[in-house]
This record gives C-alpha cells, structure tokens and sequence, in this order.
C-alpha cells in the first residue's frame, strides 16, 4: 500500500472540525482504494489526532512522515497549526495538502505546501457583489479576532467591501468561543447598516445570528457570511433565525451537480448525516491527492509534489487546478447561497 | 568609646502603646520597659492584651497608636523581619512551627537573618558559603541540644507532640541568639517536672546574654523565674514591679491571681 | 462504660501507643497523665474515631466502636474537647456553640444549654458575635470547652483543658470539671496539671511512651514517689 | 549517523524539544510554589518572552545569542510591575490575579497587528537546537538545586509553610515572594523564547488558561518536594499524549484517568521526596 | 441605545453569576479547586435536552435535569475527593484530581456523544421576547434573570440562615473537629456537592438555552469567568458572586458596546485585577481576621 497521512483536530473542543474531514477523508478512501493507485495499490490512511495544539500537530507530523514514512499529508486543520506543521514537512520535502487552511500566507511558507481551499478573496466579491445588488450601500463588519481562520477571513471582507464601494460603519470583534454578542450587535444595530458582513466559525455565527434576531434585528438587514457559514449546521443550531444569510461557495449541500450529488448521498449512506463544507473539501483532496500519486508514476514525495501542480480535477467542488503558487485557481461554480428554512439555496 | 557615657537604655521600651479592634481597645496606651538581661514577665487575664502586645513588639500588628523603641531605635514601623535582624525572636501561643521541615532544619531558618551569602556565592559554592552554612548546621544543633531535641534533629516537626513542638519553637528562635527572646505561654503543655526544666532552660538562656520577656499563667513558674513582671488587664498595665510585690497587689490579686493561688504562692 | 483493651495505634511505622489497657467506669473521672509524646492525645483521638487504632478493642457501653467514624461516637455522647483548641475560627462564638449542639436536636434544650455555658463563660457571652479566632488564647480554651459541654456530654474526653488559661480560670475549669462529675458526667481527663488532676480525678494512670506503667486510686497514684518526682514537680 | 537512528531522532525532535521546554516551564511554576504563592502567570511570561523575542529575532535581526538573554527582559519588567501590588495577595487571589494578567496580554496579542493578531508570528528561524534546550534546563535544575539546600530554601520553604512565622524568623517575605516572581519570569522568559525559536511559529493562543493551567498540572502531578518532581511531572505529561496516541479520539479520556489515578495513589507528586534543605 | 446595552450586560453577567453560584459553595465554602464543576454544567444541559427531546415540558425538565447534574456532581466527588479528603491532602492535590478528571470527562463525553453542538427544541419557552422602554429581552432571558435571583435567594438562606450552612462552613474549616461535633462530614460533603451540582444542571440548562448551543465543552469555556466571578465576589460568598458577575458582564457589554470590542475581555480582566488590587480579599471580602 501507499503510506498517506493526515493530521486533524480529532479530540477537545475543536474536534468537530477534523471529524468532519476525516470522514470526508474515509469515504474518498473508499473509492480511491476500490480501483487503487499506482495500478491497483491501496493507499493507507493514517490520521492522527494534533488535539489543536501546536505541538501536538508537529509531534503528529514528524511521526506521520517518520515513522509511518508517508508519502504525502492532508491537514492540519487549523491554519495556525499549518504555519507551525508546515515548515518542518516542507523542510523535509513532504507535499503537504491543507484542506481547511485558509489564511492568507499559507502557501508562502514552501513548495511543498498546497491547499485545496479556496480563499476568501475569490469568494467575498462574488457575495458582496449580490448584496450591493439588492441595495447594500453600508456595510458592518463582525468577526472573531482569535483565530487565525476568522481574522484573515475578516480581512479579506473588509478590502473586499472597500473594493466594492461599500462604505463600512462599523468593525466589531468577539472571540470564537464566546455566546455572547449582544454589545456587538446592539452597537451595530444603532448604527442601521444595509448589511452586516460575519467572519468566523459557524458555531459562533449561529449565536450571532439568534441573537441578532432577539434584539430586533430582522430582515431589513443583509447578513453575509464567510467561508465558515457554509455549513448545515447553520441551519441546525441558528434555525429559522439564519433565514436570508448570504454566503458564497462552489459547494453546497444542495448542488445539483450529480458528481455533488453522489458524494452526498455516499456520505449519507456511510455516516447518517449532512456532509458539510470541510468534508466536501477533504473528499476533493484526497481524491486529488490520490490522483497525483497515479500520475506520478512512483510512491516518492517528490514527484508527487510535482504530479500536484499538474492537477486537473473535477469532484463536488467543481472543476480544480492549482496555481503556480499552490492555492487553488478557479473561482468558476462560485454561487452565492441563502439560507432559507434552515437550508441553503441559490439565491435569486 | 570609652568616652561614650554609659547610658542606661532600656533594650525595650514602648509608650503608650494602643491597639483597637472593633468595639475593643486589645491593647491601651502600654508604657512597657524592658531592660537588657535577665527574666521579665507580663501576665494578667485571659484576654487582657498579651498576645496582642507581643505582636505588636514584633510587628505581626501594627500599632493604633503610641511607639516602640528597640536597642534604643524607634521601630515601630518596621517588618516584621526588620526586627528580628535587630536580634527580635519570638515563639507562638498557637504553635507555628514548619511541619513540613525536619527540627534542624526549622532551626536553621532560625539562622536566617545572620545568613550573608549572595545568590552568586550560593549557586557558585563559594567557600565563603560553605563556612557559614556548616557554622550555621553547627549553631542550630546547639540550639537544638539546649531544649533536649538534638537526638531528633532530622525528624519532620509535624511529628512531635505538643510540648516538644513547644521547645522546637525555642531552639528555633534562640538559633539566632538573639537579643531579646518574646515567649508566648512556653509553659502551656508541659508539666510541673518540664516545667521545673523549662526553667532551668529560660536561665541558661539569660545567661548566655539574651532577654527574656515572656508570657505564662504558670505563677510557680513565673513568681521564680522572673526579675520583673508587668501585668494587664483590659489592655491596661495595672501593676509593675517585682514579682513579690506582684503577688501581694490587691488588684492583681483581684483581677487575676484570686485569693487561693495569692495564698498558695505566698506560703511557698 | 468504656473499656479499652489492648489498644494500639501507630503513625506509619512508629507506634506511639502500645498495647494499653484502661477502662472509665460510669460516673467517674479517669486521668491521664504523662510527659510530653507519651501518646495521651493519640489515645484521646483514637477514642473518638479520628485515629483508626492498629489493634485493640474500644468497647463504649458494651459495643465496640473500633474503628467506628467520629461522628456516630459523638452522637453516642462521648465527647471530645481536643488539644489545642480547634475552634471554628471563622465562625463567630455564637455559631461555634450552636455546632457544639449539633446532636442535640429541639432548640429548646439547646438554648438551655447555652444559657447554661455562658453563666459558667461570662466573657463569651461579650464576645458572641466576634470571630472565634480573633479571640485571646485563653477565651478560645473556654469557647472550646462551652463548645463540648452543647451537646449534653456522657463521657467528656478532655485534653488538657486548663492549658493557657489563668489562675482564676484554671480553677474555674477544676470546679467546672468537679460539678460535672456531680452531675453524674463521666470524664476522662488528660492534664499536665498533675496535682489538681490528681485531686478531682478517682482514677489515675500513668502514661510513658505509650505504655501504661502506673494505675490506681488518684489518691495512691498521687503518693507514688516516682510520680511526685516526675510530674509533680516535687 | 544510521538512516533510521537519524529517522527516529527526526520523528521525535519536537518531542524531546517539548520535554525540555515544558521542564524549564515547569521549573519557573515551582519557584513560586516552592514559596507558597500560587501564581498562574507563566503562560503569560512564557508569552512575553516567546513576542518579545521574535521581534528582537525577526523586527530587529539581533543574533540569538543577544536574544535569548534579552527574552527575559519584559517578563522581568512585568513581573516586576505586578509583583508590587500582587504582593498582598496569595493562594487563589493571587492565582485569579495573574490568570487575568495573562488574559489582558492575550488581548494585546490579538489587537495589535504588528504582533500578528490571531495569525501569530510565523517564519522564524529555528535558532534554538535541542542541545541548549536541555544546557538551560540543566543549568536551571542546578540553580534551584544548590539554592534549594541554602538559606533561601530554607526561607522558601518556610514562607510555604507559615507566611507569618517565617517574617517573624527574619524572612522578608516581600522581597523574596518578588524575588520568585522574577526567577519564574527569567525562566518562563527563557523557554518562550526558546520554544518559539524551535517551531517557527508563535500564536496567541499558546499563552492563555489552558497552558497555565498545564504548566500548574507539570509542578503539581510531579510534587513540589524537589526540583526534579516537576521536571519528572512535565516529562510524563508531555509523553502521555504520543503514548496514548493509539487510542485516537479517547486518548485524552486515558491520559486524564491516569492523571486522577496518580494523583489519587501520590496526593504529594510522583515524586514525593523532599530535598534536604541545608548544604552542610 | 446605553438602556439596551445596559440590558445586555445585566443579562450576560446574570449568565456568570448563574455559572458561579455553584461554583462559590464548592470552591469558596468546601474549599475544594473543582475543575470538574463545569462538566455538571455541561450534564445538566445534556439532560435537559434528552429530557425535552422526550417531550418533557421545560418546567419539569429544568428541575430533573438539576437533579441528575447533582447527582453525577455526588458520585464525582465520591469518587475523587473521599481519599485525598481522608487522606487530608492539601487543595492543591484536589485541584489536580479534577483536572485530569475533567480531561477525562470532557474527552468522553464528546467521543461518545461527538463534538457537535446541539440545540433545545425552540419551542421550549418560545421565542417571545418583551420590548420595554427601547430595551428588548427575551423569554429565556427572563428566564435567567428570575431563576438567578430565585437561586441566590435559597442560597442565602441555606448557607446563612440554616445550622445546616454553619456545619459546612465549619466542615471547610477544621473537618476533624466538626467530626468531634458529631457532623457526619462526609454525608454533608456529599450534599454540598449534590447542591453545588445541582446548581451548575440548572445553569447549563439556562444557558444552553438562551444561547441555543449545547455541547460537551460547554462548560469549560464558562470556568475561567466563573474562576474570576467567585474570587472578585469573595470565595463562598453568594451575593458578591451575583455583583460580581454582573459587574463583569456590564463592564464587559460596556467595553464592548463603547470602547472596543476587541478589548472587551482585556478591560472586564483589567478592572477584576484592579478590584482585587485594592480589594485583595474580593469585593465584600473583610480581611482574614485570624490572627497572627
Ligand atoms: N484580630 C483581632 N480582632 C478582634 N479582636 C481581637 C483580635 N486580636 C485580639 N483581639 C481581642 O483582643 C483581646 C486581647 O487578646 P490577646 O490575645 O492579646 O489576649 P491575651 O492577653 O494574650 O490572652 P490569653 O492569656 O488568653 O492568651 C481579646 O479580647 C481578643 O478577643
Ligand atoms: N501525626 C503524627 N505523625 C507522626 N508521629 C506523631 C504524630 N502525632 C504524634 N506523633 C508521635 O506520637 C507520640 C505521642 O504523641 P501525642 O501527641 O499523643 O503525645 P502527648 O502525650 O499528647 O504529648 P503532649 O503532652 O506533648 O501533648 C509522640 O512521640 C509524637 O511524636
Ligand atoms: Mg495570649
Ligand atoms: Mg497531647
């Protein structure tokens, strides 16, 4: 078999995040190694646990690529777990795919470092482009400054809506793991913006959005999300109360493609629930991934790094090709989705 | 110095010397002097302001009013530790030893003020810290040989019974050999045979130069061990004077003695 | 009413209490006496279930409470005033003897006994809303005693209780101790003041590392010579 | 050197790094404790030391052995700051106190963006080897060894046991319970500088509860008896986690039973000895 | 819009003050450091949720969850605490005891029950909300405001105004010589802990309902507030947890909604430490009056 490995939160309060890859993960397995690569091979999967945690991530690397001697790795989860695990994998020469990293810099720390996440700069216009059409002139700005995803996240929106012409009225932050946002929200709420741009995971995104609710908050006001809204689980926690949220994505749920739509009814049949955007991009990954080892014609870091650059692949997420610096190049299949009754839908 | 006149300061002197708590006054306006050499005692009721005033000589408690004057310095706003470098040492009413510390090595700490070496002469072993620390280990045996506990010096002093835990207290603040030793009820918990040796011990004490002020409703012990004794009540000093004299006031009789053990020590 | 057989109680690897043998008839007061790390305060807390002995039995009126946890001993009535006080700093006076009373159900009696402790300590009457910590030495040894007397004590254990206490009070605490056992209290007593102990006790016994070496009538215990030389100071 | 000699070292490198670091942070947590304070900064020393010794390192371009000594300036100076009016407090007061202090750096961390921000510091050149890791943890163990068995010890050890009775001895309680705040400042210093100089990359979140109360959990399982206890603690905590890694998604679940299980059977440390505090 | 924010931060810090109530009577009053005690919060919400999936009504299934969080608090502290507590281990030992014990129990409980978060059926107190003088506040909300006052309220009387709340105060202080009273101490650490337990169950059913996200790291994320809440208030004391928390919650809305909401935990943090600057022992706290 061919030795691949990957590192995800699988354990504390973050966990939820690497769960959702690694079946993302397992069920590309599945139909990679029901053909095999390298004519017929299997490739064997490893994931490791980093707990979210700096070291941990490193310790699960240098034991991935060590001791299990894998030819390529898939993760970390968290993008400042890949500013630390992936200086030591490029330094050894490991290609190394984040699925979920989706900070700016990212790819700049080597060559061997790719992503298959599409960043938020390719996004944002395309969603902010819809709310400016549907009479957005003012914008508020709400994200989590501490963490690496969010911040960077919230970046992107602001220069976005500085680039569309939306005047910002006000910048606002929380941390991740807070329930509380009414100061945010009542502040912002004086202020009477068109719309309220949100960067953050969606845990916290759904309590923005109940709350907003709560304090009167209604459907006179846009509310757009980032990367990190583009989850069921928006739907399941927040309920009716995220109805009219704007996000933009190549994935969703519901896209009607039919490549989309045998990976969710796979991912149902194998798991019980909704896949949701980052086991869409795991699923991508891996199956690319296992591509590049084919073309690559041997089992050797090396060459699968330069197989990599060469993808061209099509899976849930649409058509994919990397750029010459790694990140992924296509803004094609981008849509903008709204949230109604719980569940995303093109919006008209 | 010769022609330094020889001045008669008294080693401890304190004027009107005044603690309020809440609704009390534990202490009112002391006049206490203490002279250099020998046994002093301050007595009265339960709750008279003892241990309040021995707290505030050492500085565990600040003073409401009033001041206090050490070796002919006025410290009355000096730590607590800033005293006992001026040769201060004391023991507790409710026993304070370090449980967790073995008996040579709460004597030691006894030491600690007379400890010079820097961090650097520590780390580096200079011999300059190896003298002064096998001095000190040799000191604090001393004082663990004159209470009688130099046979348990590496025993953890959590372990004694009351009454050794007692006499650790002393060796601990007699390591020091400090100028003035403040004892707080040293009798409490012994019996009249430890007690009879616990006198003998406070003399050897006196002898080896320190003072003595202390603290005891042991009146045997008190009327023959001391050269003086001041006694409180309510915080005030009613009486002071020989012990003799003591024993015969009426209103030390009424307000702490009673007529039988006036009587008692009378007959003696 | 309590007979202690064979007791023998151990820290770690030293034992501080070797195989003793004592017994307090009902009505009578029991003391103990001995120098300082003889083991009477092992014995008293050993008595009253803090101490789990290594062997030997305790038997309180007729049913052995080896072993038995504290609180079920106090409930049987014997209680302890122990050494060093242990009063509820933190609480105020008033509150240390309502926990004295603890077993004592039915606020009626609990309030006679206070009124009954406070007539004896005049001075925790002045001081019933202090904390009991920032009492004097002295006040404390009498809250501890006023604490124990709450809950209508059977057999009281005392461990040294006219320790810190002034002339007055001591004999204050010796007549207390002597009304006791007109009220038909037992009392078994550890004091290192021999002589009054001797004179109240009926019973006393000698104590020397951990072992008994003496027994008898107060009386004859308080003529030994050896006994005069070593704890009465003669 | 063996290929595979070389693949083991490579595979464990973080490992033994981790081990020495998470020593020295679990040598500055029992200065403190050894003296009876129970301080919840370190993390956030830990933090000065790693920010202010990138920004020597990466802003400034100093050479490494300019900044790993510099690294301790700004804990020292906060420490020193704090430790005035923190001195009154002790036990979980002063605990709470520190805690909140860490939590005041976090923020500045995640506002001021010449730090970073959430996105941490990255790119730093891996300066600090393995081998002057465990030179510093080394020399630290020694210092608090040979300090240990002095006077300071002894005082130390007193003013753990009874603040009170240890000033009426002639502790200056104050300026030695200042004294442990700055020698856990220099260490914590030291191995945040040295951490961040061995990963590459700093982020906030690296210095908030969660690793102060780790740092505590490395004194505490290991007993505060001797230096070497929480050096032993921080080594089995720092282990445990790979050891367990087999477990997956219940190694955390096994990695806390055996916490509460030691604990349980070793309430004073895994290693309950007491050092002799006199050196003669 | 200050009335609102006003609002906000009174209900945010009713929130802490909820989540610290427990906490004081098992930290400050048995003095024992649980990290555990967030996980009961965690279990009572949990409880509450399964109860009203099963179609329990909130009004029975607020008090049965409470229960059950008390009774797993119970049989923890058994399992934790009797041994080092006979063994008269120091706090310190105890506060590392539940730390690796809350590892534990949090890694459990999402391998078992997973990481996501979970939300009550909305309709337990329905969706209402009261508009008052500009100022907005739902049912839930109102919810927790009552039970807040409701809770300090019997706390109050059962730590004050009962022998009951004497013995544990006694207990925390010199367990022995509470024994030597008669106590049974390790009956009445078990009922502090059930009502201590109890205490969290019902906050983590508030809570979780208020902001509609259960899951099983809930409760740790509340432990460093509660931490704060329980000192600046004074260890053990149920009023000063109350004022504490609410001070923390306006200072924090305030900061927030006026100042900068990045800095919102660095100045609630800030003016906690400056409390206890001047304040060392918490905001009500008289200072120790044992004496030297
Ligand atoms: N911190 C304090 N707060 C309130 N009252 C106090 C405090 N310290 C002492 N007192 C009161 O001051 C008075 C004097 O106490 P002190 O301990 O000095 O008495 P004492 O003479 O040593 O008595 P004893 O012989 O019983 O030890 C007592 O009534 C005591 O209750
Ligand atoms: N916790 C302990 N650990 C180890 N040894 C102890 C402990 N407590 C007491 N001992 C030892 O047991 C012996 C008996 O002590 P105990 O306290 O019973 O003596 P005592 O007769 O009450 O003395 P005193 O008159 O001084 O109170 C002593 O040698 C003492 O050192
Ligand atoms: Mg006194
Ligand atoms: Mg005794």
């Amino acid at each position: 078999p061919v030795p691949v490995g990957a590192v995800e939160i699988l354990s504390g309060p973050n966990a939820a995040y690497g769960i959702a890859i690694k079946a993302g993960l397992d069920l590309a397995l599945d139909a990679v190694n029901a053909k095999g690569v390298l004519g017929g091979r299997p490739i064997a999967l490893t994931v490791e646990d980093s707990g979210g945690t700096k070291d941990g991530a490193i310790n699960a690397a240098r034991k991935l690529i060590g001791r299990d001697k894998v030819v390529a790795l898939i993760g970390p989860t968290l993008s400042n777990e890949m500013f630390a695990v992936g200086p030591v994998t490029n330094a050894r020469g490991v290609p190394t795919i984040g699925t979920s990293t989706t900070a700016q810099g990212i790819t700049d720390i080597g060559p061997f470092i790719f992503r298959t996440s599409l960043p938020e700069s390719d996004v944002l216009p395309v969603t902010l482009k819809k709310a400016i059409a549907r009479g957005a002139k003012t914008i508020a700005l709400l994200y989590a400054n501490d963490d690496a995803f969010s911040k960077s996240g919230f970046d992107t929106m602001q220069a976005a809506a500085r680039a569309a012409g939306l005047r910002i009225v006000a910048t606002e932050s929380f941390g991740s793991k807070d329930t509380d946002f009414s100061a945010q929200l009542t502040k912002i709420k004086s202020l009477n913006p068109d719309a309220i741009g949100i960067s953050a995971l969606v845990e916290p995104i759904s309590g923005v959005m109940l709350q907003a609710r709560q304090l009167g908050l209604g459907k006179e006001t846009l509310f757009i999300g980032g990367n990190g809204a583009n989850s069921p689980k928006l739907g399941q926690i927040a309920g009716a109360a995220a109805d009219g949220m704007l996000v933009g994505s190549p994935w969703f749920v519901a896209k009607p493609d039919r490549l989309n739509q045998d990976f969710v009814t796979a991912f149902r049949a194998k798991y019980g629930k909704e896949p949701d955007q980052f086991a869409a991009q795991a699923y991508d990954a891996m199956l690319i991934l296992a591509e590049a080892i084919d073309r690559a014609g041997v089992a050797e870091p090396a060459k699968i790094r330069d197989a990599l650059l060469a993808t061209d692949h099509t899976g849930p997420m649409g058509p994919f090709h990397f750029t010459d610096h790694r990140d992924p190049s296509s803004t094609e299949g981008v849509v903008v989705l709204e949230m109604h009754g719980g569940a995303f839908r093109i919006a008209d | 110095m010769a022609d330094a006149a020889p001045r008669r300061v008294s080693l401890l002197a304190t004027s009107g010397l005044t603690r309020r708590y809440a609704g009390l006054v534990a202490v009112d306006g002391v006049d206490l002097t203490v002279p250099e050499g020998g046994v002093h005692a301050l007595i009265g009721p339960n709750g008279a302001g003892k241990t309040t005033l021995f707290n505030l000589v050492s500085g565990l408690v600040a003073p409401s009013s009033g001041n206090i004057r050490f070796a002919g310095a006025d410290i009355t706003r000096l730590a607590a530790d800033r005293r006992a470098r001026l040769g201060m040492a004391r023991t507790f009413q409710n026993i304070r030893v370090f449980g967790a510390m073995t008996l040579l090595e709460n004597a030691l700490t006894g030491l600690h003020p007379r400890l010079t070496s820097s961090l650097v002469g520590i780390v580096a072993r200079l011999p300059a810290f190896r003298r002064e620390e096998r001095h000190a280990v040799a000191r604090a045996r001393e004082a663990l040989a004159l209470v009688g506990l130099a046979s348990r010096a590496e025993e953890r002093a959590a372990a004694l019974s009351y009454g050794d835990q007692r006499r650790l207290e002393i060796a601990r603040a007699m390591a020091g050999a400090p100028r003035l030793l403040l004892l707080d009820e040293p009798a409490a918990g012994m019996n009249p045979a430890e007690t009879v040796a616990l006198s003998a011990l406070i003399r050897t004490i006196v002898g080896t130069g320190t003072t003595v002020l202390l603290v005891e409703h042991d009146m045997h012990f008190v009327m023959n061990l001391s050269d003086s004794v001041t006694v409180l009540n309510f915080g005030r000093r009613i009486f002071s004077g020989p012990p003799a004299e003591a024993r015969a006031d009426p209103g030390v009789i009424e307000a702490y003695l009673g007529t039988k053990v006036a009587a008692r020590l009378a007959g003696r | 009413m309590l007979q202690v057989i064979g007791l023998t109680v151990a820290y770690g690897r030293t034992e501080a209490v070797r195989g003793i043998d004592l017994s307090v008839a009902q009505g009578q007061v029991v003391t103990l006496i001995g120098a300082n790390g003889a083991g009477k305060t092992t014995i008293l807390r050993t008595l009253s279930g803090l101490i789990r002995p290594r062997a030997g039995r305790i038997v309180l009126d007729g049913q052995d409470i080896a072993g038995m946890r504290p609180h079920r001993i106090a409930a049987r009535g014997m209680v302890q005033v122990p050494e060093g006080r242990q009063i509820f700093a933190s609480l105020t006076v008033a509150e240390n003897l309502v926990l004295g009373g603890w077993t004592q159900r039915g606020a009626a009696e609990t309030q006679r006994r206070r009124d009954s402790v406070l007539g004896r300590f005049p001075r925790l009457r002045e001081r019933l809303t202090q904390n009991a910590g920032a009492l004097s030495g002295g006040e404390q040894q009498m809250l501890a005693i006023g604490r124990a007397l709450m809950a209508t004590p059977r057999l009281l254990l005392l461990d040294e209780p006219s320790m810190g206490l002034a002339p007055l009070f001591i004999e204050e605490i010796f007549a207390i101790i002597a009304e006791l056992k007109a009220d038909g209290v037992t009392i078994l007593l550890v004091e290192q003041n021999a002589s009054a102990a001797l004179e109240v006790a009926d019973i006393a016994h000698v104590l020397e590392v951990g072992r008994v070496t003496l027994s008898g009538p107060a009386a004859r215990v308080a003529a030994d010579p050896a006994v005069v030389a070593a704890y009465l100071g003669g | 050197m063996e290929a595979w000699l070389d693949d083991l070292f490579w595979t464990y490198q973080n490992l033994v790094v981790s081990l020495g670091i998470n020593g020295l942070l679990a040598l500055s947590m029992y200065v403190v404790l050894a003296a009876g304070q129970l301080s919840l900064g370190q993390a956030a020393f830990m933090g000065l030391g790693a920010y202010s010794s990138v920004l020597m390192t990466l802003a400034w371009g100093w050479p490494f052995w300019l900044v790993l000594p510099a690294s301790c300036v700004a804990p020292v100076a906060f420490a020193l700051a704090v430790g005035g009016p923190t001195l009154r407090l002790s036990g979980v007061y002063l605990a709470i106190a520190t805690i909140g202090m860490g939590e005041v750096l976090r923020a500045i961390y995640l506002n001021v963006d010449a730090l970073g921000g959430a996105l941490g510091l990255s790119g730093i050149p891996e300066q600090a080897s393995p081998l002057l890791i465990y030179a510093v943890l080394a020399a630290a163990l020694a210092v608090l060894w040979l300090v240990g068995r002095s006077g300071l010890g002894r005082a130390m050890e007193a003013m753990r046991e009874d603040a009170t009775a240890a000033e009426a001895t002639g502790v200056d309680v104050r300026r030695m319970r200042l004294g442990v705040l700055v020698a856990s400042a220099v260490l914590a210093g030291l191995a945040g500088a040295l951490s961040a100089h061995a990963t590459d990359f700093i982020g906030p979140n690296d210095y908030g509860f969660e690793p102060a109360v780790t740092i505590l959990s490395f004194a505490l399982l290991g007993g505060v008896g001797s230096p070497f206890g929480p050096v032993l603690g921080a080594s089995v905590l720092t282990l445990l986690p790979e050891v367990f890694r087999d477990f997956a998604n219940l190694r955390l679940v096994f990695n806390g039973i055996v916490i509460v299980l030691a604990v349980l059977f070793l309430p004073r440390g895994l290693l309950a000895w007491r050092m002799p505090r006199r050196a003669a | 819009m200050l009335a609102q924010q006003l609002a906000n931060g009174v209900l945010l810090g009713a929130t802490y003050a909820l989540f610290a109530l427990g906490f004081t009577l098992m930290f400050g009053v048995l003095r024992v450091i649980n990290l555990v005690y967030g996980f009961y919060f965690t279990a009572g919400a949990f409880f509450s949720l399964w109860l009203a999936q099963a179609g329990w009504p909130l009004i029975a299934a607020l008090p049965a969850a409470a229960v059950g969080a008390g009774v797993v608090a119970v049989a923890l502290d058994w399992l934790l605490l009797t041994r080092l507590r006979r063994a008269h281990a120091d706090e310190l030992a105890s506060l590392m005891v539940t730390l690796g014990a809350v590892l534990a129990l949090y890694a459990a409980a999402t391998a078992w029950l997973g990481p996501d978060i979970r939300r009550l059926p909305p309709d337990l107190v329905g969706g209402g909300a009261v508009d008052a003088i500009g100022v907005r506040v739902t049912f839930a909300q109102l919810l927790i405001l009552a039970a807040c006052g409701a809770l300090v309220g019997l706390l109050v009387l059962l730590v004050r105004g009962t022998t009951l709340g004497l013995a544990i105060r006694a207990m925390a202080e010199k367990p022995d010589a509470a024994a030597l009273m008669g106590i049974d101490t390790a009956r009445l650490a078990a009922l502090v802990s059930f009502i201590s337990g109890s205490l969290a169950g019902a906050g983590g059913v508030l809570i979780g309902l208020n902001f509609n996200a259960i899951h099983p790291y809930m409760g740790e994320q509340m432990m460093l507030r509660g931490f704060v809440v329980v000192i600046v208030g004074g260890l053990g004391d149920i009023f000063g947890a109350l004022l504490a928390g609410l001070l923390l919650g306006v200072v924090e809305v305030l900061t927030a909604g006026y100042l900068a909401s990045g800095l919102k935990e660095a100045v609630g943090f800030a003016i906690l430490v400056l409390v206890l600057w001047t304040r060392p022992a918490g905001l009500f706290g008289r200072a120790d009056a044992r004496r030297a």
